[in-house]
């Protein structure tokens, strides 16, 4: 059994609780044991940066210090928000080692930092760590017959010179794993858009043009549902999608569900286990489909036209 | 009349031979060596533009500042100069594509040599000086005489007292 | 740190297959426990071979005389040694395929006194970097580190400094036995032995060796490998090695880590540059 | 013993006035090696230079010392002056006492007048040591060669040979006429770029003076300016030229298809072809990679059909190799590869498409009959959104520098679309419009108001699929909105970049190349077409992005230069040089990696007179050597010195103070 450090961040323990149960049992049936850092505090997402830097670098700073001593060579993060947080900090830190040891003396008091654990989302862990080849063997109750619209967000793949994983633009790490799953990743464009979530609290007609825009893509794009990586993601998306109905006067009804949730249905654990009833959007129509033959050509524009056969009409 | 006043005055230190002095209007020797192409070019266009500056250096041109072999500026300490300037084309401008390179480093290396066997820092200098900063020229050689009328006559290892 | 039985071992081999035509290596002295080089052409002369933490001379230095040029010759070297012979190799003094090198791992050699010696206190580089065979284990790269009698005398006022300085100088006897004993001074016609380097002036002055010691240093500098043969053969016991480990950190510091020969076909410091290198001490 | 003459001028007042010049001229006598010291009001008029000229026979000077201006003022006057009194031009030495003594110290005459004598000491004690040199002269092969044969070698090829200069033209495609002939019609005046093309390819090919070596590639070059010896690898083409007709049967019956390159893969070619129509010379080669006869030995179709029998499978490449004088480099540019453009779908989205697709596309000869297309469906497309600036002037993704053109070619893509689809609509995105050049402005003007193209100030940050359209949106940075347009089609506008092969056919011809491997010229604005090394010149894009007239105007001036070397029998070159003493040389060679011209190579010298053994040392070549010295200041042994700065001149110098 491997050991992973883990740091859930505050929406694990809240509006995320689907998340975390199914990631642990997602890593439970990967043979990983989740060791979280004991007495972990706030990232400081995205209020802290605002305020003072140092702040900013000293809260997620001291999570680092405390993830050193668990002797683990990673830490897997759940919520892209932290996991964005978390890895500048380390970049930050690795650059300049003065800073670090201003903090760890004067703010922080854990510890020295020295750099030694890897950060890794959990959606990159089970990609790079874990490994398609192994989930698909993993596969208990394949999701053929359901398509879905993997939505990255902005900050699992972003800035590149930060998080070092997959295409900052067209990621295809979530569709791999979910074609892994026996699911048909569709080809969606919106996968990296803004969903507006920095302005979720004070202007959320922004949230409600920018996250209408992608489940109406994502439907646009035949998917069944969305499947997300990010807790935040997932609450604007879902929670926010009957006032987006209401904005945009026309119903959509696309439900929002973690790839550690199919991970785990694909795993063969029972539907009950995946709390679904924390979901605002029905997830139950969608995952009908599973095992349902796919027709093809299923989506318009997924489909091969034929070669302009440039040379024919030249002739 | 009023050179006399001055000498007595006051007296000038040898900053490596705090012992030794010489009279307060002593004028000191610098042998300056600058690249044909944009030093050399430069302190000409200090002449015609008339800017005046100190008369203690005498000129000695050479192609390019990676001609400048250490031995020339060892040589010069060990003969009659109190201070040495080598100057040559900016980084990046050398007619020779990238003669100054090469020289930098070893300036850098000889440099630091002198001063770690006793000779002050400010003995040796080096500056670019391109052929269109005339007045750069200018305010090195006066910066150059300036330190080095501070450091007093260079005593240590000239031929004539060793 | 004792070879002896697998270098008379190599080296009687190679006799025997007829691969050498001269063996360098240590003997020991007749009169103390010291060890001095000694070039063997006949293989009965083996049993002379000795290797220890005595064994300190670098080696190398015999491949500039006559009697081994062209010539094919086995030989042993420390980590110094192989260095310099990688910048004899990379300054084309020496051909790879004459030689038949046997790099030993070194653990360190003594000074006379039976002490570390100074420059292993400092060494960056225990393991040959160029061999045919190799005894030992190797152990690594070591981190770089400041010399400490550099730092020391570069800690003193300009006054002090100078006037230690001068006597050292002072006690040069201008005897030349340091650019004899370094084996990367191979020049056919040294610069202080011509008319035109007036470096001397016919004269036998503090004056010029100052200039002919500082001048040897610079041609050393990106170059020195710090084996010391100079200071071991320096009858007048003069610490040459400060000019040439102040030197190499000035190098170090501001030239990527410029150490000399520790790769094959890297020439000194002064024969390549970086446009990035330091500018601010330039006007 | 030395017996210099010194030669103090006034300069009228300029020196006179604030140095006591008779007072230096009596200071100057005490030197012992001064025989004869005069001053002059002007010495550099003729009644001066007589004086020179006279005290040198009365007084058997051995050098001559004038102190007057600066050395880069009157050097070559007072040269020619002891040479015509039968003394050797480099046995004279200048003090500049005018711009380093009268006119820097004009308050303090004393000090002046004191500086002055010493850097006539200086100039009297480095002008003994002075040597009599000679100037070099280096015989001429009065051959060119170009490498390229796009419309920059086309030119300078064509201009060098009409001088009745023999000229060898080496093209690594199997048809001269490089990016040119893709090209459609030409900004900004839309004439067709064939039909001005193809008449200079054939006068290339029927020149008298022109070998045009296609299908081959320079891999070696040794020697030195007027002196050069180039090794050519013709590529197996598989097809004797000379018995081939050109009759183009074998093309057709060629049952293997490939992309054709040439239309940048849109349409396909056979594994035997011509790369277009109108090849110089209009033979075919085989593509050894899909030719099924060379890779599985079975086919052989062509050589059936091929009645003159030219097909040859054993053909192998061959070396051939020819002397030269001057080389001019022309290997063009390449284009940037898009795909890091992953918001515009680059390689998701077949409507998006590069700039030479369209160019392509749109050409009357080209795959689609000159009718722009959608790749994805066949279909005419209607609306256009043009994106200039890919990969150009972007840090983050591409190149730092502007490609220069393609303001100008997207101009006239949206003109061509207009002209081609009639009720099809533009829409240009752009960062800036820099139109500078003779009717560019117009041009672009024409482009927005006659064809009514749209353009728009500002980036686009995404691409992305609605249906069948492809949704761009961007930002009006003028009106300050995000803007969405619903297109057919989106061309980007590709940015120029070197080769990728530039940096080691730099290194093939010791030239220099900067750090996206265009190669350098000597200076940027009054050397730019020659090289750091003498007698290898650039022509086009391989130096930097630019435009046809651009290109035509650098390869001419290119033409003129070689002229110029080839204008008389033998170079004439400065003497002040390196040179090495053998004996004294132990071979190192650090002064081979220090010579910025590769003008150092090495030497077998006997051991002893008459011995057998050898050994190595340095050797200059006299023909490449600059005279900058690096060699002799790395030189340990002092075994290289530089003729004029040698280390005694120097030396000399230092201790006459």
């Amino acid at each position: 059994m491997t050991k992973l450090t883990y740091f859930p961040g505050c929406s694990a323990h809240g509006t995320s609780e689907e998340f975390d149960h199914t990631l642990k049992l997602v890593m439970k049936t990967l043979n990983v044991e989740l060791e979280e850092i004991p007495d972990w505090n706030c990232c400081g997402a995205t209020s802290a940066h605002v305020m003072t830097e140092n702040l900013a670098l000293s809260l997620p700073l001291r999570n680092l210090v405390l993830a050193e001593k668990l002797e683990n060579n990673t830490m897997g993060i759940a919520c892209a928000s932290c996991y964005s947080r978390m890895k500048s900090t380390k970049k930050y830190m690795d650059e300049h080692p003065d800073k670090a040891k201003e903090l760890t003396s004067s703010v922080i008091d854990e510890g020295e930092y020295t750099g030694k654990v890897e950060i890794k989302s959990m959606l990159q862990f089970c990609y790079e760590e874990v490994g398609v080849e192994k989930i698909k063997s993993l596969v208990k109750k394949s999701l053929s017959g359901l398509k879905v619209a993997c939505y990255y967000g902005c900050l699992l793949t972003r800035p590149k010179g930060v998080t070092q994983f997959d295409s900052p633009e067209y990621p295809m790490s979530m569709d791999r794993i979910m074609e892994a799953l026996g699911a048909t990743a569709v080809d969606f464009d919106y996968k990296t858009e803004c969903c507006g979530a920095s302005f979720s609290i004070s202007r959320t007609e922004v949230v409600h043009l920018l996250t209408g825009k992608i489940l109406e893509m994502a439907k646009e794009a035949g998917a069944d549902l969305i499947v997300v990586a990010c807790p935040l993601c997932q609450s604007n998306l879902d929670m926010r999608q009957p006032d987006i109905e209401k904005h945009l006067g026309k119903k959509i009804g696309i439900p929002v569900m973690y790839f550690t949730q199919l991970m785990a249905l694909a795993f063969g654990y029972p539907e009950k286990e995946l709390k679904l009833s924390k979901h605002i959007v029905p997830v139950e129509e969608a995952l009908s489909n599973i095992g349902k033959v796919v027709e093809t050509p299923q989506q318009p524009t997924k489909t091969k036209k034929a070669v302009p056969s440039a040379e024919s009409e030249a002739k | 009349m009023e050179t006399q006043e001055k000498e007595v005055k006051g007296s000038v230190q040898s900053a490596e031979n705090p012992g030794l002095t010489a009279p307060a209007d002593w004028q000191p020797v610098i042998i300056g060596i600058l690249c044909n192409w944009c030093s050399y070019a430069g302190s000409d266009l200090t002449g015609t533009s008339r800017i005046q500056y100190p008369p203690n250096i005498r000129i000695i041109r050479v192609p390019c500042s990676s001609r400048v072999d250490p031995w020339f500026i060892i040589k010069s300490l060990q003969a009659t100069a109190d201070g040495v300037l080598i100057s040559g084309c900016h980084p990046g401008d050398c007619h020779y594509i990238a003669g100054n390179y090469y020289a930098r480093r070893r300036f850098l290396v000889i440099k630091n040599l002198l001063n770690f066997v006793g000779y002050h820092e400010n003995r040796v200098q080096f500056s670019w000086v391109s052929a269109a900063e005339g007045a750069k020229f200018a305010q090195v050689v006066a910066k150059v005489t300036d330190d080095i009328k501070k450091l007093g006559p260079l005593h240590r290892y000239k031929k004539e007292n060793f | 740190m004792n070879y002896t039985k697998q270098i008379q071992d190599i080296a009687s081999k190679l006799f025997t297959e007829g691969k050498i035509d001269i063996f360098i290596g240590y003997q020991q002295n007749s009169f103390d426990d010291n060890q001095v080089p000694v070039l063997i052409t006949d293989p009965a002369e083996i049993p002379k071979l000795v290797f220890s933490d005595k064994s300190v001379f670098n080696l190398t230095n015999y491949l500039k005389f006559e009697h081994t040029k062209n010539k094919r010759v086995g030989l042993v070297v420390k980590g110094c040694d192989s260095r310099s012979l990688n910048l004899l190799l990379t300054e084309k003094q020496v051909k790879r395929e004459n030689l038949y090198v046997i790099g030993v791992c070194c653990e360190g050699v003594t000074d006379d006194n039976g002490a570390k010696a100074k420059n292993c206190e400092v060494c960056v580089m225990p393991d040959p970097v160029v061999y045919d065979e190799i005894l030992g284990n190797p152990s690594g790269k070591k981190p770089y580190r400041v010399d400490p009698d550099v730092a020391e005398v570069a800690k003193m006022p300009l006054v002090e400094r100078a006037d230690y300085f001068e006597e050292i100088f002072q006690n040069c006897i201008r005897c030349n036995a340091c650019r004899h004993s370094c084996p990367l001074c191979y020049c056919s016609k040294c610069c202080i032995d011509q008319e035109t380097s007036t470096l001397y002036n016919g004269s036998n002055t503090v004056s010029s060796a100052v200039h002919a010691l500082l001048t040897w240093s610079m041609h050393l500098a990106g170059r020195c490998v710090d084996c010391r043969n100079c200071e071991k053969a320096c009858p007048s016991h003069l610490p040459l090695h400060l000019l040439h480990k102040q030197n190499e950190k000035v190098i170090f510091e501001n030239f990527q880590e410029h150490l000399s020969g520790m790769i094959a076909d890297d020439r000194g410091a002064f024969y390549k540059y970086n446009q990035k290198d330091p500018d601010d001490f330039i006007m | 013993m030395a017996r210099v003459g010194v030669f103090v001028c006034f300069c009228g007042a300029n020196i006179a006035d604030f140095v006591d010049v008779p007072a230096v001229v009596e200071e100057v006598k005490k030197i012992r090696e001064v025989k004869y010291a005069v001053y002059y009001k002007y010495m550099c008029s003729d009644p001066g230079q007589q004086i020179i000229k006279d005290a040198i026979a009365q007084y058997r000077l051995t050098s001559v010392v004038v102190a007057a201006c600066s050395p880069r003022m009157h050097e070559k006057t007072f040269r020619r002056a002891v040479s015509e009194a039968g003394l050797n031009p480099y046995l004279l030495e200048i003090a500049n006492i005018r711009e380093h003594s009268s006119w820097v110290h004009q308050k303090n005459k004393k000090a002046a007048t004191e500086k002055a004598g010493d850097l006539i000491r200086m100039a009297v004690a480095k002008s003994i040591a002075n040597e009599q040199l000679h100037e070099i002269s280096v015989p001429v092969t009065k051959r060119a060669l170009v490498i390229g044969g796009g419309i920059a070698g086309i030119q300078a090829a064509l201009d060098i040979a009409d001088a009745h200069i023999p000229v060898v033209l080496v093209e690594r495609s199997p048809s001269i006429g490089g990016r040119m002939a893709q090209l459609d019609e030409t900004f900004p005046t839309l004439d067709c770029s064939q039909c001005i093309l193809t008449p200079k390819m054939v006068d290339v090919a029927s020149h008298p003076y022109i070998e045009l070596i296609p299908y081959s590639e320079v891999i070696g070059l040794e020697g030195y300016v007027g002196n050069y010896k180039a090794k050519i690898k013709k590529k197996a083409s598989y097809v004797n030229f000379s018995l081939c007709t050109g009759c183009g049967a074998c093309t057709q019956k060629c049952p293997v298809k490939v992309p054709n390159e040439f239309n940048m893969g849109i349409d396909k070619r056979k594994a035997i072809y011509t790369p277009f129509p109108q090849a110089v010379p209009n033979k075919p080669v085989i593509d050894a990679e899909h030719c099924n006869m060379l890779l599985k030995g079975k086919c052989g179709i062509c050589s059936k059909v091929c009645e003159k029998g030219a097909i040859d499978y054993t053909m192998k490449d061959e070396v051939i190799e020819r002397e030269i004088g001057a080389v001019v480099v022309a290997t063009g540019y390449d284009l940037w590869d898009p795909k890091p453009y992953e918001e515009y779908g680059v390689g998701r989205f077949k409507d998006v498409i590069t700039s030479l697709e369209f160019e392509r596309m749109v050409s009357a000869s080209g795959p689609t009959g000159g009718l722009p297309i959608r790749p994805s469906d066949g279909k005419v497309p209607k609306t256009v959104v043009f994106i200039k600036c890919i990969g150009s002037r972007d840090e983050a993704k591409g190149i730092e520098y502007c490609s220069k053109i393609c303001c100008m070619y997207t101009a006239k893509h949206a003109i061509l679309l207009h002209h081609k689809v009639h009720d099809s609509r533009a829409y240009v995105f752009y960062m800036d419009v820099r139109a500078a050049g003779k009717g560019y402005e117009e041009f672009v003007k024409r482009a927005q108001v006659e064809t009514g193209t749209t353009y728009l100030r500002g980036r686009v940050s995404k691409i992305y699929k609605m249906g069948d359209k492809l949704m761009v949106r961007g930002e009006d940075a003028q009106l300050g909105q995000v803007v969405e347009i619903e297109a057919d089609m989106v061309v980007l506008a590709t940015a120029i970049i070197p080769y990728k092969t530039n940096p080691a056919l730099a290194r093939l011809l010791g030239i220099s190349y900067d750090k996206y491997g265009y190669l350098s010229e000597a200076h940027p604005k009054l050397r730019p077409v020659e090289t750091a090394k003498a007698g290898i010149f650039l022509a086009g894009c391989t130096q930097a992005p630019k435009d046809i007239p651009d290109t035509v105007a650098q390869a001419s001036a290119c033409a003129a230069k070689v002229c110029g070397i080839f204008s008389g029998d033998a170079l004439k070159k400065d003497p002040m040089i390196s040179v090495v003493n053998p004996d004294y040389c132990s071979g190192c060679q650090n002064c081979v990696q220090v010579c910025p011209y590769q003008a150092i190579t090495t030497e077998e010298i006997p051991i002893t007179r008459g011995s057998k053994e050898t050994r190595t040392v340095a050797k200059i070549n006299e023909g490449v050597c600059q005279g900058c010295g690096s060699c002799a200041a790395v030189c340990r042994s002092m075994a290289i010195s530089l003729k004029g700065f040698t280390d005694s001149q120097i030396i000399n110098e230092i201790v006459s103070i």
